[in-house]
């Protein structure tokens, strides 16, 4: 059961899409400017990601390898469909606005794609539908923390309740350049949080090839 | 030994060090001095000018930049270089691009941009590819575009109106209104008075040109920053304006008003020249001036901001390293047609 | 003749300290104990003739040049060969050596025969006495003179330039010499322009050494010999400057005086050219300028090879305060040494000592990239970038930003505000640059080898198939 | 309907597309050489003698080059690629680098305060080092930033140490190491000469208090070819070396069972880095 468990989480810490692996920037960048609209891509994202990883696993004996992509295209692609309509029809109308050409885009969303190809394609179903969900819940929440961060700073509310009274709001922080910075601060944090582990445990810390410190000679936070 | 009572030197405690064994008694932290001390007679105009409330923008701008780059480094676990005085040149220029009145909080977190998010992540002093003090000042601009646009024009007069937000609103109101406004604006300027004191409101080192003049020369001469970059900048713009203005004088200023309004002289003389943002080489130089003035200029006329001096500073850091290498010569004695390849 | 200088790019103004330029020369008195290196030039330590025990006479052979660029090595004085052993050079590494014990008479060998006809006997006999006598290049680099003057047959020779320009700070040997002894060094030029076969020789002079200039101008007057004053800034007396003031010519990258028809000596060399010619002489001495704040009484000594720093400093009078730094050489392009075993060679122009306060140390902040290296470099390289990439050990973008060229001349190291060590930087870069390219020559070499043999085995194998199908 | 139709319409005529391309165009990937990558440790290292990792997966999967050359690779991983290729693995003595000197800051004296870059390579420009023992070790961590797998530290007494069960033996140090003080021993190894200089054993002496004095002592403890001398060097014979204990026998603890040389470094030892 743990194992189990460690497929859903795996998606959610260990290997969230986009802290960790730095997939999906397009939408985190720029669907993350509130709590909200964070939520809402968040959502249909991992709608998405379960049902094409749950579909995609069970074919995945029946579909040649030459043509796998342009099979998983048009499973995600379908579901994606699927989203757009139900959004139109369920969702409120200025989130359903707000998210307007994101939700097609979600098709090349290379979290999406990526897990197909790198899990699903490889894995039974039941454990490929976890993977998905995990991966999706994942997006969502550093989506929601990245939009509550820009928001609160922003605009003083998150999810649209005030928090902080009377507040001017910087600009900045809505635009995109905001969500490059608090993106950066996180992906900064990250890195700390799991070499302080590492420190504890006694472990040497690897981290993402992306951000070894190894051939960098900014900080000294890595060889302290 | 014992004849003579020679003494004979104790090797026990001696260096061994590269060559060369002579060194200038330059440092960074003179230069920065020198830079600080250029920028003392706008400080001390504008101050007179416009009271407490520009002191405020520069004390807590400059202390804000010392007191991050402290913080900084602490928290990158880094050796604290403050002494070099090279946050205090940031936060001091910081300070004069902002209006005079922002409120002190608004300077903290320029502070915090510039040094920040300008120079520490990058690595500190030497590493960063912006130059700081505008990094901040941008950044403020975009944040709260309403209290950056505010302007005292003296001690207690306020107005949301640049010289060259004037400009810009003319351009915007269409070609009739644009030659209406234009010469009726252009009427009030007496160009004298203006070279001394600005009192159609900005940002508080554009103040005086006379006295940026003044600091810049003092910089140039005691070889500290480059001549080409103020020069050829200022030429640059003067030379695109003036031949906007001779196309259509009707519909663009002429260019004593654009050398003389917005921050031009403050950005060619203090902000362009930063040695770590700028190329080193003297061919680089001017191609990166030319550069400045140009897209100085297509701002100005043609684009939404009125002032472009901050945006095209910027971009032109972005092209430095380029421009270095486009612009390294060859070396003495070297075939004259094999340079070095991109 | 009308003189006409040219203005070499960059370049620096030290301060020029040159305490001893009013100490005449002083010959050094004869030591018990003489430790002579057997590698006192650049190329192959010289071959070595005597053996533990033997005899030796002031200017006997002790070792001879083993291969083409090398050079032989004289006894200083008569004694005893002590012991063949090695000792500390100058750059920390041990060097294969002789201790020559002296037995006090300082009885002179059988010299080489004088040749005071040299106007007349052929140029061959010349070169060929030069390099039996062991002269290098006493600027610094220890060049074989020999080999310099000898240039192929396609490379045509048109101008001797001698440099008595001595830019170096601190030092004044050359300065020394030139006025005590004008005619030895006008006749080794001659003998130079004679091997050479040119006529046009040009005498480069900076112009805070005015009284040498007047006296050279004098002593020339009815030579081809062109005495060209030259304005104080270093580095001019490097090879490649000092040509382009005088003639305009640019030494080519990566080539040599004579490709573009010059040849370059300095006037100690030339000066020792003119002993071994005309009296016969070895090179087993020379001039060495022992200078700096510490000492009692800086001045210039004629030393023998062999003769440890101590000595030179004690004849100085020994120090009023403890050094910080020991130099061979001057302070732009001196060695910075920590024993005072290390012996005078033949290429050791001054022996500085640093006290505490005239020390600055490298800190080696980051570079704020003011670009006034850029301005100083001679060779017109970009030092503070080159020196962020060799801090990254990216050797080959270095190399293609010309690290090679560097000639290690310290102007940027001088002028950085910073205070970092560019010129060990680069010297850390052409060291490791020359090693990679040796090793994927030798890698090459290699590879090559093992097909060849590979080769010769198939072959060996088929031998129907060998022979006849080519 | 019409979605439905439009649909399996664009898919056939893509399919065909597809079909085509990969009739004409096609190219088969080996999935055997993907998976010998993915068993290669990755770190690129060159310590098999390839210009990396995926160089070697393509020289196993040519037959060029035989599995089990590879320092850094698990044992099972080498089971396995041979299993893939089906061919019978080289066999491989695990080696690891030792430095061959004790000298540091107690041990060892310097003659002069070395002022520049902190870089072995560099400080070999500047009076080499200036420590007295002309082949001992700098202690400023040249080594250690040439090590791919961290495996080699600088002491707070400036003094480089391997530590064995870290290092792979790929060889990197020993390329840069400007002293020429790095070997690659097997690890198996009991007992190791920690000390370089081919000085006379006085010379050595003086400058080091743990240097190699040439006291044969070792060579008459040790069995029958165990141990012999290279001038005033005690050198080991590694085809057959002689046990631990005559380790007591050396009167400097040149000859030292503990490849890191001195003890094992604690935490609070600075390691420099970059």
């Amino acid at each position: 059961m743990s194992s189990v468990f460690s497929k859903f989480s795996n998606g959610l810490w260990r290997e969230n899409p986009v802290l960790v692996l730095m997939l999906g920037m397009c939408p985190t960048l720029a669907v993350s400017s509130s709590a909200k609209n964070a939520f809402g891509m968040g959502v249909a994202t991992t709608f998405v990601l379960a049902g094409s990883n749950l579909v995609i696993s069970l074919c995945r004996k029946v579909i040649p390898a030459q043509v796998r992509i342009p099979c998983y295209i048009v499973i995600i692609a379908t579901f994606v469909t699927i989203v757009e309509q139900l959004m139109q029809a369920y969702a409120p109308a200025e989130l359903n606005q707000m998210l307007g050409i994101f939700i097609p885009l979600i098709v090349v969303n290379c979290i999406v794609l990526g897990r197909a190809e790198a899990f699903a394609s490889k894995n039974g179903p039941f454990l490929s539908l976890l993977d998905g969900l995990g991966m999706g819940c994942g997006f969502t929440l550093a989506l929601m923390a990245l939009g509550a961060v820009r928001e609160l700073i922003a605009a003083g509310t998150i999810f649209e309740l005030q928090i902080i009274p009377n507040w001017q709001g910087i600009l900045l922080l809505k635009m995109p350049t905001g969500a490059f910075i608090v993106l950066a601060f996180f992906l900064a944090g990250m890195n700390l949080l799991k070499m302080r582990k590492c420190r504890k445990e006694g472990r040497a810390y690897e981290p993402p090839e992306e951000l070894n410190c190894r051939t960098c000679s900014i900080c000294k936070i890595s060889r302290q | 030994m014992s004849e003579n009572e020679i003494r004979m030197p104790d090797t026990s405690r001696l260096i061994v060090s590269s060559s060369p064994h002579f060194h200038t008694t330059d440092s960074v932290s003179k230069i920065m001095l020198w830079v600080i001390a250029a920028l003392l007679p706008v400080t001390a105009v504008s101050v007179w000018h416009y009271g407490l409330p520009a002191l405020e923008v520069i004390f807590f701008c400059t202390a804000g930049c010392v007191a991050v780059e402290v913080l900084c480094a602490r928290l990158m676990r880094r050796p604290i270089e403050i002494n070099d005085g090279s946050a205090l040149v940031t936060g001091l220029l910081l300070g004069l691009n902002l209006p005079p009145g922002t409120p002190i909080w608004i300077c903290l977190v320029g502070a915090l941009l510039a040094i920040g998010l300008g120079k520490m992540v990058f690595g500190g002093i030497g590493c960063n590819p912006f130059n700081p003090a505008i990094v901040g000042r941008v950044g403020l601009l975009i944040a709260f575009p309403q209290t950056m646009n505010t302007w005292m024009t003296g001690p207690d007069a306020y107005t949301t109106a640049t010289p060259l937000k004037m400009l810009s609103d003319a351009h915007l109101a269409g070609q009739e209104g644009a030659t209406n406004a234009m010469s009726e604006m252009l009427s009030q300027v007496s160009y004298g008075d203006w070279l001394l004191l600005n009192q159609h409101g900005g940002s508080i080192g554009e103040i005086s040109a006379l006295a940026l003049i003044l600091g810049g020369i003092l910089l140039i001469a005691l070889n500290i920053i480059r001549w080409q970059i103020p020069f050829f900048y200022i030429l640059t713009v003067a030379v695109f304006t003036g031949l906007a203005w001779l196309s259509d004088s009707s519909l663009y200023a002429p260019p004593q008003y654009h050398l003389l309004s917005g921050g031009l002289l403050l950005g060619a003389f203090f902000m362009a020249t930063d040695m770590v943002t700028s190329p080193v080489s003297r061919t680089g130089a001017i191609v990166f001036a030319i550069g400045c003035g140009i897209i100085t200029c297509v701002i100005r006329l043609w684009g939404s901001y009125p002032e472009g001096v901050s945006f095209a500073i910027l971009i032109m850091n972005a092209l430095t390293p380029l421009i270095d290498r486009m612009t390294a010569g060859k070396p003495f004695g070297a075939p004259k047609k094999k340079g070095l390849k991109l | 003749m009308p003189e006409i200088i040219y203005q070499f790019y960059g370049g620096v103004h030290p301060p020029q300290a040159k305490i001893s330029s009013q100490d005449a020369i002083v010959s050094a008195p004869l030591l018990e104990r003489y430790v002579i290196p057997l590698q006192m030039h650049i190329g192959a330590p010289a071959r070595l003739l005597v053996q533990k025990g033997n005899k030796v006479l002031r200017g006997q052979m002790l070792a001879d040049a083993s291969a083409f660029v090398s050079a032989p090595i004289h006894a200083p004085t008569s004694g005893l060969i002590k012991e063949v052993t090695t000792c500390l050079g100058v750059l920390g590494t041990q060097l294969p050596a002789v201790i020559l014990e002296s037995d006090g008479e300082d009885t002179p060998a059988e010299p080489l025969a004088p040749i005071p006809n040299w106007q007349d006997s052929a140029p061959a006999d010349l070169l060929r006495r030069i390099g039996d006598a062991g002269i290098v290049g006493m600027g610094g680099a220890a060049f074989p003179t020999v080999i310099k003057l000898s240039p192929p047959p396609e490379k045509k020779i048109d101008t001797l330039i001698i440099n008595g320009v001595e830019c170096e700070p601190c030092l004044t040997a050359d300065h020394r010499l030139m006025l005590e002894s004008p005619d030895k060094i006008i006749a080794g030029m001659q003998i130079c322009a004679r091997i050479l076969g040119v006529k046009r020789i040009l005498l480069g002079i900076e112009k805070n050494k005015s009284d040498a200039v007047d006296l050279m101008r004098n002593k020339t007057q009815d030579t081809s010999i062109q005495v060209c004053a030259l304005d104080v800034r270093y580095p001019q007396g490097a090879e490649k400057q000092l040509i382009y003031t005088l003639t305009k010519r640019k030494v080519p990258t990566g080539g040599l005086p004579m490709d573009i028809g010059c040849v370059v000596q300095n006037v100690a060399s030339v000066y020792a050219i003119a002993e071994a010619v005309i009296d016969g002489t070895p090179l087993y001495q020379r001039i060495t300028t022992v200078t700096g704040t510490p000492l009692q009484s800086p001045g210039n000594w004629r030393f023998r090879v062999g003769t440890p720093y101590a000595e030179a400093i004690r004849l100085a009078g020994g120090v009023t305060e403890d050094p910080v730094k020991i130099i061979s050489g001057g302070p732009m392009m001196g060695v910075a040494v920590y024993s005072l075993d290390i012996p005078i060679t033949k290429n050791t122009s001054g022996i500085l000592l640093m006290s505490g306060a005239e020390v600055s140390q490298y800190q080696s902040k980051s570079c704020i990239r003011c670009g006034r290296c850029n301005d100083t470099c001679p060779m017109q390289l970009m030092p503070g970038i080159l020196s962020v990439q060799i801090e990254n050990e990216s050797f080959d973008l270095a190399e293609s930003w010309h690290v090679m060229d560097c000639m290690e001349c310290g102007c940027c190291s001088y002028i950085c505000p910073a205070g970092r060590p560019l010129v060990q930087h680069m010297r850390r870069a052409k060291a490791d640059v020359t090693a990679l390219h040796q090793a994927a020559k030798a890698a090459k070499a290699a590879k090559e080898a093992r097909e060849a043999k590979e080769a010769a085995k198939e072959a060996k194998n088929s031998p129907a198939s060998a022979p006849g199908k080519k | 309907m019409q979605a439905v139709v439009i649909l399996l319409s664009t898919g056939v005529l893509a399919g065909l597309a597809i079909a085509l391309v990969v009739k004409f165009f096609g190219v088969q990937s080996d999935p055997l050489l993907e998976e010998v990558a993915a068993l290669t440790p990755g770190a690129n290292c060159g310590g098999c003698g390839y210009a990396g990792c995926a160089a070697y997966a393509d020289a196993m999967v040519s037959g060029e080059a035989k599995p089990g050359l590879c320092p850094a690779m698990s044992e099972d991983n080498v089971k396995k690629i041979s299993a893939l290729l089906g061919v019978t693995s080289e066999v491989r003595v695990r080696k690891v680098a030792v430095i061959c000197c004790r000298g540091d800051d107690d041990m060892a004296t310097r003659q002069a305060f070395y002022n520049g870059i902190n870089n072995c390579r560099d400080a070999m420009q500047v009076a080499a080092g200036a420590k007295t023992c002309t082949y001992g070790c700098l202690g400023l961590g040249a080594c250690a930033r040439a090590c791919p797998y961290g495996a080699i530290e600088i002491t707070s007494k400036r003094l480089a140490v391997v530590h064995p069960e870290l290092c792979v033996g790929c060889g990197k140090c020993v390329q840069t190491c400007p002293k020429k003080l790095i070997k690659l021993v097997p690890a198996s190894a009991p007992l190791h000469v920690l000390c370089s200089s081919p000085e006379k054993g006085v010379t050595k002496r003086k400058a080091c208090k743990a240097a190699c004095i040439g006291c044969q002592k070792c060579v008459k403890a040790a069995g029958e070819g165990q141990i012999r001398m290279n001038g005033f060097l005690a050198v080991i014979n590694y085809g057959d070396p002689p046990s631990a204990e005559i380790a007591s026998s050396c009167p400097t603890g040149a000859l030292s069972a503990s490849i890191a040389g001195t003890e094992q470094s604690g935490p609070e030892n600075e390691v420099i880095n970059a």
